[in-house]
């Protein structure tokens, strides 16, 4: 095994991995920006060395200075985390250059991987079900054949595409030809390439993905799934394991496939094959993720297994410690993402001091944090805080668990997405598993109810906002009136002078 | 000590009497029995009829916000017998309004100089943070009277950027 | 399912039931005394009411006011937590007299089971195995006749014993008579009763229970073991699930018997039987605790299953909802019981203000608390601050974790056991599971030897003193020489006075 | 800033200047290159030589503890320059000597009244807390100069109980 590990990424995934490390006897090494000195991962870890300027590629995605720490230190492998440079296959070709052991997949997997049509082409040769339509482009009378065989409605997608241009969604015989040519000349003025291929559009689809382990000696093995359906912008917001639509058998299946595809790319360590799956509970491919995922946690606690401490063995050399046989899902699990940002407003990051924190905690509940009361929330990264899983026998004593631990967990000074997931747990569709991609897209659209249980609270919070602006007062040596020039900087005095203050804020 | 506590546009008179170590409280008139407690910095231990709440305070930006079990409520609080804090409450609603920064950042672009009349919802200025960017709007009808910032400046949650008459 | 629930306790087993509650959408209605208006489990609950002065005679045992209050808010019933009223048969029977249930099993089960000769004459029927012996009184022929059956070294036992008083270890034949003899008259002396009986001395034994859950339908099932050998003073300090010497065979036995005995006394509810075990493995009915143990998240853990849930269910008059069959353990679970204590001083406790509380979280740790940052831990109750919990695919890593989490478990202002932890979990004994009752007392008496590390660590210690020394005099405006009369009653100033006070205090 | 610090019975002696926001530290007079930062309310991150270090902070009754990792060090810190301080300290370890109660609890019997001479480590008073009784031992070989306390008196943490010269 390893003697010392650098994580190169930071928040809450630097720290799930040191806590891996400090469990196994390894020495962790810390990496981190100028504003990242005071971060969580830096006092976790048991070294810790300065990469550069906030922005990103001055630090994180700095693999000079990231393998120059790792050289220095002594560092054997490097765990990448998930985003910055976790699925970055030059990163990983420099780390065996110089080397230091990366931890994930080979290269060569990373790549094929990384190519969406490559994927595409090498996941058919392997016999991977993929959404029917063709992966080369077309001519309109192909085009037309190809629609009236898979049947209607289909997608037009430019080969090039990416962002949503050159797509056009079809959903009859009629419209194809004019939108076609429309697709073309746009995706020729946005890409200079105007093939166009064209796939069967799957309605309301959810995103079920497999999670797939493999060692360094061929063996590869499926953990089950996880459904990701609640998602904004294709950003998931909330996931779980089991799915409440997947049996015995489709695991089997979707499963076999996974292994199958991970196996045709040479893959090993963790790996996700994510898939689309329709009203019929058809799967089809989507891709492949080459790295840890951040909701690898539901699939940890319904297994009973550690991803991590099996990616630092798997990279070390070790065998797969268990055959597939041995894999046994119990008890259901569901993760909220924890973002600072306002899902009032737009979802607008709000990076900010965290004046105030409470943690859940107690049974079956499990928190993945990155911050601590009193930290700054940068500006420069990702706004993620935390996860929060939550674990139970069933689904919906799991949804009531977290609906619990979101009652206990409390941010105070920036705005969290802390609310909406109460949103999400309470609505009949979520709990009854009707979900989508559409799904939050939808809750969204149709806003907030006020419940009625805030009305009965609002005479509470009256008093209570009486009751803290009295105790400020008290605390600064007033009583009664105020002397606007008496007051002292200190957090009371701050928080009554913004509850008096006239002007109200823009926005 | 009277307080006027506005949330959702409702208007609470909370009259608060400490009694040796115990809150005697009116509101609006009418006694309630709180049994009140402070545990943990910033939280509140209130007790009314046997039903036990537990009370967050926060401030987020220019918003103070109490928190009841997992409700969440934007409160503004006013003490009354403080005159100039009274005056200068009625100057400002009729004449001159902050435009604040909800959070920290950066400002992008000033979208309507000094001098400028705006409708109420107008934006003003545009900050952005964490690669996203957000439009502040004028919180009335009127004219820009000034702006605090240059484009490209470093703002601090709560800051004044602009100030609308 | 009950509407509403009164929690007859305090502290962290109050709190971890008004959780249980909450997610099965039960109002909880806590009760305190007067110093505990500020504590956790007011707070937690959704209504709460005094129930008198500190001492527990007047509040939490005082069964009146309690029932007055449950019948006062229309509470349909009462857990009692453990400690307290929760194995008084007679408050269980004043329950059902109130029309209020309660929440374990019927006040005939905890009558026969809370006399240890009733419970031995009902086990021995019941055909479990006991620690070989007579459980009436012997003369001393009978006595000598039986030492000699069952072999020696036996203890002689008052009938009426109790405290250690009229107890003898009686090692070889020659010494039976004087030590019978001598057991005789001190039992006379100090119970007015000489009845004398004799059992076999069981050397070193493990102490191992068996969770068993039955419903008010007959229906029984075992939730496999708990090993609880740590211990001080009768005093469980960790206890772990599985135990290292329990195999699938050895468990099945076990739970048979704990079926049976708990069958044999008309048990409901969740209820423990404890029995020590011997070098070679042999089990003996020791006694059984009616009621939830401190213990039973590690047999949450293991099994996946919620036992507070499962106590509200059946209470209600539910069914099990699963068969002997269905309970699977998998991997590995240890808990600590964090005491507000100083194991370098005689563990005396150590009550105070929790000046600081940093909380262990991430992969398979559980932190089930009664305590918050900034509370005052009274004198007057139990000095259990919380429980920690780590769970793990096997025992070793299950330590690692352990030991994780107790570096990241910091309790500031008051002394606790937190320390002792590591030295047990660092033994190569318990690392071993070469465990036994005595176990503890033996490294406590062996004294704990100053680690290597520490060494290397006192400059590391003697720099930071200086540095919060600095601080706080920078923050309290001092430059340099501290003026005595200027100081603040801040945190930090007072933190500087008491490093410079010149008296040493009394031990 | 110059401070004694005593751990273990050992003496450091460490010379502290503020350079900026930064701290430059002397360990009996060696260069320790030290980054230090504040994070959570008492616990310190410092860096040295690429090690991490988090550092908490602590005082239980009449001791102060450093804890690094999760090794625990009783410190006491002393500002040599402070005359008074220094001055104290000396008058008190040869003259009086304070017994002062290592946690909350109730004063049950006082073994040892004024004027009676005891012996270092003899008990002088007992106090109960929880349900349990601790001894006070006497700090040094004298007599006992002071009773401050009553049998059946309540105690904080900290609080004088005793004096021995």
């Amino acid at each position: 095994m390893f003697k010392k590990v650098l994580i190169a990424n930071r928040g809450e995934i630097a720290v799930r991995v040191m806590r891996a490390c400090r469990e196994m006897g390894i020495a962790s090494v810390a990496v981190y920006s100028d504003v990242d000195r005071g971060s969580l991962h830096v006092s976790t870890a048991d070294e810790a060395y300065l990469l550069g300027p906030a922005p990103a590629r001055e630090s994180y995605l700095n693999v000079g200075r990231i393998l120059e720490v790792a050289e220095k230190c002594g560092a054997e492998a490097i765990h990448p985390g998930y985003g910055f440079l976790s699925e970055n296959a030059r990163f990983a070709r420099s780390c065996a250059e110089a080397g230091t052991k990366f931890i994930g997949p080979p290269p060569s997997a990373m790549e094929l991987m990384g190519s969406k049509t490559r994927a595409r082409t090498a996941m058919q040769v392997a016999g991977v079900p993929m959404v029917p339509g063709s992966a080369r482009g077309l001519s309109i009378a192909e085009a037309e054949a190809m629609a009236a065989q898979i049947g209607y409605p289909v997608m037009i997608k430019a080969a090039a595409g990416g962002g949503g241009k050159g797509m056009r969604l079809v959903s009859r015989p009629a419209d194809l030809k004019s939108s076609f040519e429309t697709a073309q000349s746009e995706a020729l003025r946005s890409f200079n390439d105007g093939e166009i291929y064209l796939e069967k559009f799957i309605e309301n689809p959810r995103h079920i993905e497999i999670q797939v382990l493999g060692d360094e000696h061929g063996n590869v093995v499926y953990l089950g799934e996880r459904e990701c359906s609640v998602q904004r912008r294709h950003q998931k917001v909330i996931e779980e394991a089991p799915s409440a639509i997947v049996d015995e058998e489709m695991r089997r299946r979707m499963g076999a496939v996974a292994v199958q595809a991970a196996k045709s790319a040479g893959y090993a360590n963790a790996g996700t094959v994510e898939f689309l799956v329709d009203g019929k509970r058809n799967f089809y491919f989507l891709e492949m993720n080459t790295r840890l995922q951040v909701e690898h946690p539901v699939t940890e606690l319904v297994t009973g297994l550690d991803l991590v401490h099996l990616q630092l063995r798997i990279a070390s050399g070790e065998k797969l410690p268990f055959r597939q046989e041995d894999v046994q899902l119990r008890g259901h699990a569901i993760e909220c993402r924890i973002y600072a940002e306002d899902p009032d407003n737009n979802f607008f990051p709000s990076p900010g001091k965290i004046a105030k924190l409470l943690r859940p905690s107690g049974p079956g509940v499990r928190e993945d944090s990155g911050v601590y009361e009193g930290w700054t929330v940068p500006l420069d990264y990702d706004p993620m805080l935390s996860k929060l899983i939550a674990y139970a026998p069933d689904r919906l004593t799991a949804i009531a668990r977290m609906r619990r631990a979101l009652d206990e967990y409390f941010i105070g000074g920036i705005k969290t997405n802390l609310p909406l997931f109460r949103r999400i747990l309470e609505h009949p569709d979520f709990v009854n598993a009707r979900i989508d991609t559409g799904f939050l897209d939808r809750l969204l659209a149709a806003g907030a109810t006020s419940s009625g249980a805030k009305n009965g609270m609002a005479e509470i919070a009256a008093v209570s906002a009486a009751l803290f602006a009295a105790t400020a007062s008290l605390k600064n040596g007033q009583n009664g009136a105020s002397k606007p020039g008496a007051e002292k900087r200190s957090d009371a005095s701050l928080w009554k002078r913004t509850a008096r203050s006239e002007g109200v804020g823009g926005e | 000590m009277i307080y006027e506590v506005t949330l959702a546009e409702k208007i609470y008179r909370v009259e608060l009497t400490l009694a040796g170590d115990r809150w005697k409280c009116l509101l609006n008139g009418r006694e309630l029995p709180v049994d009140v407690v402070y545990g943990q910095n910033g939280v509140l231990s209130l007790l009314l009829g046997g039903k036990s709440y537990e009370i967050k305070q926060e401030s987020v930006g220019t918003e103070t916000n109490i928190v009841v079990g997992h409700e969440r409520f934007t409160a503004s609080v006013r003490d009354p017998r403080s005159f100039r804090s009274r005056n200068r409450a009625g100057a400002s609603e009729q004449g001159v309004m902050k435009i604040k920064a909800p959070m920290p950042g950066k400002v992008v672009r000033v979208l309507a100089g000094v001098g400028t009349p705006v409708e109420l919802g107008q934006s003003v200025l545009v900050i952005e943070a964490m690669k996203m960017q957000n439009e502040l709007k004028a919180p009335k009808t009127g004219k820009v009277k000034k702006i605090s910032v240059a484009e490209g400046a470093a703002v601090d949650a709560g800051q004044t950027l602009a100030e609308v008459e």
